[in-house]
């Protein structure tokens, strides 16, 4: 009988493999030859590089094929439990295309720029042995065909995100860092297996092709039993991609390298979350109160977070915060049920935020090494310092502005559309339920305020006077090219990644949306979107751009208009006085009317009090105090008496006895 | 046949020997309350052989056997302690602890 | 099949050829020892005859495992069945394990007395009789033994004040927690007349239980809850653990609970399947107090052998939770999850030998710190083994766990599984530390650790090697330890005829 | 007549443990133990348990007490101060014991009837052996006079695999305390 080949697509597992394969390589090469940073390089980003081209076959492969469901290659029998089958095998459907397209491919890029990054580091075969084992764990996260396997790679990131972050473990706020993004993981965790307790007793399966299968039928729509389940999936998801109230520990995992927090804290892990909300797409359709839920959250995160990012100095902090509000961009869209617009803005967001990353990178790099030939001791990522780079890493100017235009949502830049689609989206589920119409409105204020701070993020950095110190300009330079090149192609993504899915108006046709279309036929049954046409579209459009453009002016005049101290001198809070002495009137309108409430809300309200005391303090330091203090009350019962042990023992008994006998 | 008086002497020779464990410092007289405890428990086992057949009273030879080796291999951990503290008195026997 | 007869003294002997030969190797080995008993080679010489031992013992459990007996009758006196026999192979691991490590243990801490080796190879003998008896009086004789030569054990350092004082306190505790077990094995004797367990449960079947019947099996509760550890009969467990020496520690945390756990699960399943509800609410109350008192003590230590100590009644926390379930797939997830915890274990107390001196007591989460940049390896397995006890997926700790929590959904009871997941999150809180000092910490100015044996080595590699490989390719041990276990009757069927 | 010797002997053993938890003097304790393990036996051969009666005396009042009177005497812990704890221990083993007792209260309205009916339930019962066909020992036991044969054919028979267990466990009783015991190995 003749099978149909399904050409390259068999091959998925190397996918995995060749990671995998780089991860012993390089792990073994740690402990035996931490020297030989050639071969590591050539390895580490040798099996990336691989991986990306099978992963590029595959999805050419699939395009070609009508499949119904997804295309499963089952290695091995993993859990078999009476009649539960668990298989060890992948997945791979429109969305896990599109997923492994971007985990290996900006992968890729991050693993070559780490290549110039790292390259003074003792720990060099160490780092990436450990990036090539997320690469593995991500890809399974993303591959798995089960709940359970998914949960694996879902964990799996987990500990690698959680050693990276502690990498450079001299310092203790960075182990702490690393402990805190790893506990308040497990939370979401907790409810991730819940949720796949109750699936499993309600329909009987943990294999998502047959999850989406059974639950309409097997199902209530809207029935506690369905909501329960994506309440808690959702729960997971608030862990790992760091939304109110679990965000806490993303802000800190900086304190780890930053190809890091470009590769695991921005483009892949952190959007894991979102992941699992569009595949499992059907249950969120079926449940419109956890839907309305998680839009509302992410809501919430994207306004919340873009305050907080106003106003820090650290210029990986404000990324961070940017990061947070992003992500909660993509919860408004699945929350919407507009998925394919969450999952577009996941790609672009993947594009211009590890752009932004790497690109933060190359200007700590620089200013590390300027202030290392001068043996100063400043803070290498305070923007405070910075200042006028524009004219020493002219390539690194170009792209962030870029990647800053795409995030601000100015159009013809990627971010424009993924963005402006996900707003459309909330305004038009806004005819059925009012609430969105506030979310929408929460997004769009969020965007004023992305814009805001990264143009001031940008002049800080790029533009005005150098602050860094006349001996050190010397040495201010661009990059080497390994490190700016995967800059210049994540910039060519940043600006033409829209092209993935361009609407109708500019007259696209909605690539990525048919592209998807099989993975989210089944939700439609549950949630119609219909989408804004005509003038109302581009009502919506004209609005969403002058508001960047708004942000972006204001960001830019707002930061220019006085100078800057350096971070040494800097006054330990900024008074408002300063404000007052300006010459320009309309900003002064604009700090007086608009940004200083919302700085003054940031910095002093929500920074230091919510971020920094109480949910820092309260929930993570709190809880974990609480606990500790009961161990010791346990452990002073433990006094070494025996008198005492024998008498626990007799409670014991007289309990046992006394409930035997009823 | 005296089955229930039997048991029920069993049972409250059983509770003086846990009574006598919460009273004693001294971990052979200690020991000796727990001796007390095993011979509750053969009388129980001794009474019940009357209504269900001689398994009851194998069981008791059983007990001594374990009663005799218990004995041999704790006094000789008694006198190990001893060696180190002087002090059988449990009191003082607590470097363990936390 | 072949039938034989238990009764009989021939059919006895086939069934039991496991503990008869290892009983025989104990023999010799205690031979060899009248002549030789004084240096460190005499001692190497008995611990090679105990793992000859060990190794025979295992070849004759693999011919009874494939020869496929069957009792004639009612199992007399001790089981035929592949549950015995995967117990049995898990105390055999045990074993064996312990006497590798203690090869160089006794050498560098002077425990220079053969008869070390010999007791632990009838310690183990008594262990295979407690989990194989289905006899009230084997289960009793095989716990004594296994008792007795673990008082010894855990005192056999006589140089040490903390060796003698775990003795005493184990010893005390310990009798006096056989007092009340007996107690129970004679109120049951009482009830129904027989002490055969499968008799038992036939007696019981047929009515309410009757009072005697009831405090028997709640005196057998008490007497197995100190076995295994369990709150609040764990007092002992702690300082025990703590004051051991550290293969014997090791052998406790492993052997002596898997014994407990395993002859408590048949008692249960075959002999009081009846009076399920009678004995649910206190397994499941002894199951939540020992994983939260457990995991929330953990926290506070300081000492990895204490934490360690409190973590294994954590553990005998998620053990009587698998059990609690009365279903055949829980006896399943309970071996299974033995296994995992078995070979965790052994490996975790293992390193910690090859980290301490002088018992061990001393070492500490700042003892430890940058192990990771002194000793790549030993981190790594070290690390490997906290995440399988923590249930990290990819160990075969996450596969036990994952199997008890199915096991507990299958009975549509959620409580159990919810507060599981949650004290599991809590011991997230002292298992991790562990790994972030090795890798995260500067290394502190004590001196450096002691080399490794090569037989310590070879423990730890192929404990973590199995530990991962199992992780992510369970099948086969997943698939042994749900069929041993479909033998017992199993008090409850499974609630969910599951579709795929 | 038998009840009453039953009860005179019984409350003789209820002293002499009580004495022998109470008494400052471990000596003096042990001693009393004795006295309870002689009050047993007397016990034990109301019970047609004569052959049990005269183990009692030998191995436990015989050999094991006399090992404890004499490593009390080797320590030397005759003239120490008193071991018995303060008066709140005095309070909790007090409670204890009333608390024990209670809930073993009921095993003392146990009669072999009640025994037999409680397994058949509700079945009103005349001669309790009768239902328990399964122990054919049990008829033998009713005759006193063969008693030892019975009694050593089942041990060697029916309990064999015990009894051999049993021999482990004086092994490792002889190698333990051996071990334990000697000041150098």
């Amino acid at each position: 009988m003749p099978q149909h080949s399904y050409g390259a697509i068999p091959w998925i597992g190397l996918t995995v493999l060749l990671p995998l394969l780089g991860f012993l390589v390089n792990g073994t090469l740690a402990l035996v030859r931490p020297q030989a940073k050639r071969v590591v390089s050539l390895v580490g980003t040798g099996v990336l590089l691989a991986s990306f081209i099978v992963a590029v076959l595959v999805v050419l492969q699939l395009r070609q094929e009508t499949l119904i469901g997804p295309y499963t290659v089952t290695f091995w029998h993993w859990i078999v439990v009476d009649t539960l089958q668990i298989d060890f095998a992948f997945a791979l459907d429109h969305l896990s295309a599109v997923m492994l397209l971007v985990v290996t491919g900006v992968g890729f890029l991050i693993h070559v720029f780490s290549v110039g990054y790292m390259r003074e580091d003792p720990g060099y075969a160490r780092f990436f042995a450990y990036l090539n084992l997320f690469i593995v764990f991500m890809l399974l996260l993303v591959l798995g065909s089960t709940v359970p396997l998914m949960f694996v790679g879902w964990e799996g990131v987990g500990l690698c995100s959680y050693l990276l972050i502690g990498f450079w473990y001299e310092e203790k706020a960075n182990a702490d860092a690393g402990k805190k993004a790893f506990i308040v993981n497990r939370i979401g965790d907790f409810g991730v297996l819940l949720a796949m307790f109750i699936l499993w007793t309600s329909i009987h399966t943990l294999n998502f092709a047959v999850i989406a299968e059974r639950a309409p039928t097997m199902l209530e729509a809207g029935g506690p039993v369905v909501t329960m389940v994506t309440l808690f999936l959702f729960l997971g998801c608030v862990g790992k991609s760091a939304q109110i109230p679990l965000y806490v520990w993303l802000p800190d995992a900086m304190a780890g390298p930053t190809p890091v927090s470009a590769l695991i804290h921005a483009a892949t892990m952190v959007t894991a979350g979102v992941y699992l909300v569009a595949r499992t797409n059907v249950l969120f359709a079926m449940a419109p109160l956890s839907s309305t839920l998680v839009a509302g959250i992410g809501a919430l995160t994207a306004l919340f977070a873009a305050t907080i990012g106003l106003r820090q100095y650290d210029i990986k902090k404000v990324l961070a915060y940017s990061t947070v509000s992003q992500l909660g961009y993509m919860f408004i869209g699945v929350g919407t049920g507009a998925y394919v617009a969450g999952v577009f803005h996941l790609v672009t967001h993947a594009f211009f935020k590890a752009l932004l990353f790497l690109g933060s990178g190359s200007v700590i790099h620089a200013m590390h090494q300027a202030y290392h030939a001068t043996h100063a001791h400043e803070d290498a990522q305070d923007m405070r310092n910075m200042g006028g780079l524009h004219r020493y890493m002219p390539w690194t100017f170009a792209l962030m502005t870029i990647a800053t235009l795409a995030i601000a949502g100015v159009p013809p830049f990627s971010g424009f559309f993924s963005k402006d689609e996900i707003l459309a989206a909330a305004f038009a589920r806004g005819a059925e339920h009012p609430v969105f119409y506030l979310f929408w409105g929460m997004g769009l204020v969020g965007a004023l305020l992305t814009a805001y701070y990264m143009a001031r993020l940008l002049t800080m950095t790029f533009l005005g006077d150098n602050r860094t110190g006349t001996a050190e300009q010397e040495h201010l330079h661009e990059a080497p090219w390994v490190m700016t090149a995967p800059l210049v192609v994540l910039g060519a993504l940043s600006l033409a990644g829209g092209i993935l899915n361009l609407p109708a108006f500019v007259g696209g046709h909605h690539a990525l949306e048919t592209w998807l279309d099989p993975v989210f036929e089944p939700a439609k049954k549950f949630s119609q979107l219909v989408m804004p046409h005509g003038s109302t579209e581009l009502l919506l459009i004209g609005g969403a751009v002058v508001i960047a453009v708004i942000g972006l002016v204001a960001g830019i005049r707002g930061t220019l208009v006085r100078p800057i101290v350096v971070a040494k001198n800097a006054p330990a809070e900024m008074g408002f006085a300063r404000v007052l002495f300006n010459k320009y009137y309309i900003d002064e309108l604009y700090q007086f009317l608009i940004v200083s409430p919302i700085v003054g809300l940031s910095r002093l309200v929500l920074w230091k009090g919510v971020d920094q005391s109480v949910v820092d303090g309260f929930f993570v330091n709190g809880s974990a105090a609480l606990m500790r203090g009961l161990g010791w009350l346990g452990s002073r019962l433990q006094t070494g008496q025996v008198g005492v042990y024998v008498i626990l023992f007799l409670v014991g008994v007289v309990w046992i006895l006394g409930s035997v006998l009823r | 046949m005296l089955l229930g008086p039997a048991l029920a002497l069993s049972a409250i020779l059983f509770s003086i020997g846990v009574a006598g464990v919460l009273l004693r410092r001294n971990a052979i007289v200690l020991f000796m309350c727990i001796e007390l405890m095993l011979n509750a428990v053969n009388l129980s086992f001794v009474a019940l052989a009357q209504v269900h057949g001689l398994g009851g009273q194998i069981m008791v030879f059983f007990v001594m056997t374990v009663a005799a080796a218990e004995a041999a291999v704790g006094l000789a951990i008694i006198l190990a302690i001893f060696r180190h503290t002087q002090s059988v008195d449990l009191q003082n026997i607590n470097v363990l602890q936390g | 099949m072949q039938t034989i007869d238990l009764a009989t003294a021939g059919g006895a002997t086939l069934a039991l050829l496991p503990e008869v030969v290892l009983t025989g190797a104990a023999l010799v080995v205690l031979l060899v020892l009248s002549w030789r008993h004084t240096t460190a080679e005499d001692s190497r010489l008995a611990g090679y005859l105990s793992l000859g031992g060990v190794g025979l013992s295992a070849v004759a459990l693999a011919y009874l495992w494939t020869a496929d007996l069957q009792p004639l009758g009612l199992a007399h006196m001790i089981a035929v069945d592949t549950f015995r026999y995967a117990a049995v192979a898990i105390i055999l691991i045990a074993t064996a394990a312990t006497i590798l490590l203690s090869l160089q243990y006794v050498e560098r801490e002077r425990l220079l007395a053969p008869e070390y080796y010999c007791l632990i190879l009838l310690a183990a003998t008594g262990m295979m009789y407690l989990a194989g008896a289905t006899d009230l009086i084997v289960s009793f004789l095989g716990l004594e033994v296994m008792s007795v030569a673990v008082y010894v054990l855990v005192g056999f350092n006589r140089g040490s004040v903390f060796s003698a004082e775990a003795a005493l306190k184990y010893f005390l505790i310990g009798a006096f927690a056989s007092a009340f077990l007996l107690y129970g094995i004679a109120l049951i004797y009482g009830a129904t007349g027989t002490t055969n367990i499968m008799e038992i449960g036939a007696r019981l079947g047929q009515g309410n239980i009757p009072v005697l019947g009831a405090l028997g099996l709640g005196l057998l509760l008490i007497g197995f809850g100190f076995k295994v550890a369990a709150v609040p009969f764990h007092m002992w467990a702690p300082d025990v653990y703590d004051g051991a020496p550290t293969p014997i520690t090791g052998f406790m945390a492993t052997g002596v609970k898997a014994a407990g756990v395993i002859a408590l699960t048949r008692i249960l399943f075959d002999g009081f399947s009846h009076s399920i509800d009678l004995w649910q609410p206190v397994v499941a109350a002894l199951a939540i107090a020992s994983m939260v008192l457990g995991n929330l003590v953990a926290l506070s230590q300081r000492s990895l052998k204490r934490m360690l100590a409190y973590s294994s009644i954590a553990h005998a926390g998620y053990l009587l939770t698998a059990i609690w379930t009365g279903s055949s797939l829980g006896a399943g997830a309970t071996l299974l999850y033995i296994l995992a915890y078995v070979l965790t274990t052994l490996a975790t107390f293992g390193i910690l030998a090859a980290l301490g001196r002088g018992g061990e007591r001393d070492v500490t989460l700042d003892t430890i710190a940058g192990l990771g940049a002194r000793r790549p390896w030993l981190a790594f397995a070290l690390s490997a083994c906290m995440l399988s006890l923590l249930g990290f997926p990819g160990t075969l700790g996450f596969i036990g766990k994952w199997t008890i929590l199915m096991a507990i959904v299958n009975q549509a009871h959620a409580a159990l599984g919810i507060i599981l997941v949650l004290t599991s999150l809590v011991s997230a809180g002292y298992y991790l530390p562990v790994i972030m000092s090795m890798y995260m910490k500067p290394a502190s100015a004590t001196s450096p650790e002691g080399k490794m044996s090569g037989a310590g080595i070879a423990v730890i590699v192929v404990t973590v090697g199995l530990l991962l490989v199992f992780g992510f390719w369970p099948g086969p041990v997943l698939g042994i330890a749900t069929n041993s276990a479909r033998v017992l009757s199993g008090a409850v069927p499974s609630v969910n005829a599951l579709v795929r | 007549m038998t009840a009453a010797v039953f009860y005179l002997l019984g409350a003789s053993a209820i002293a002499s443990a009580l004495l022998c938890i109470t008494r400052k003097n471990p000596v003096s304790s042990a001693l009393w133990l004795v006295s309870t393990m002689f009050a047993l036996a007397g016990i034990y051969v109301l019970l047609h348990a004569q052959f049990i009666a005269v183990f009692q005396v030998l191995v436990y009042a015989g050999a094991v007490m006399v090992l404890f009177l004499f490593v009390i005497m080797l320590l030397n812990l005759g003239r120490e101060a008193s071991d018995v704890r303060g008066k709140p221990a005095w309070a909790l083993a007090a409670a204890v014991m009333v608390i024990l007792g209670a809930q073993f209260f009921a095993v003392w309205h146990y009669t072999p009837a009640q025994m037999a009916s409680e397994q058949h339930s509700g079945a009103a019962v005349a001669d309790p052996l009768a239902f328990f066909p399964n122990n054919a020992l049990a008829a033998e036991a009713a005759r006193p006079d063969d008693a030892f044969g019975a009694l050593s054919a089942s041990l060697f028979q029916n309990y064999l695999v015990p009894f051999e267990i049993t021999s482990v466990l004086l092994l490792v009783a002889a190698i333990g305390a051996v071990v334990l015991a000697k000041r150098r190995i």
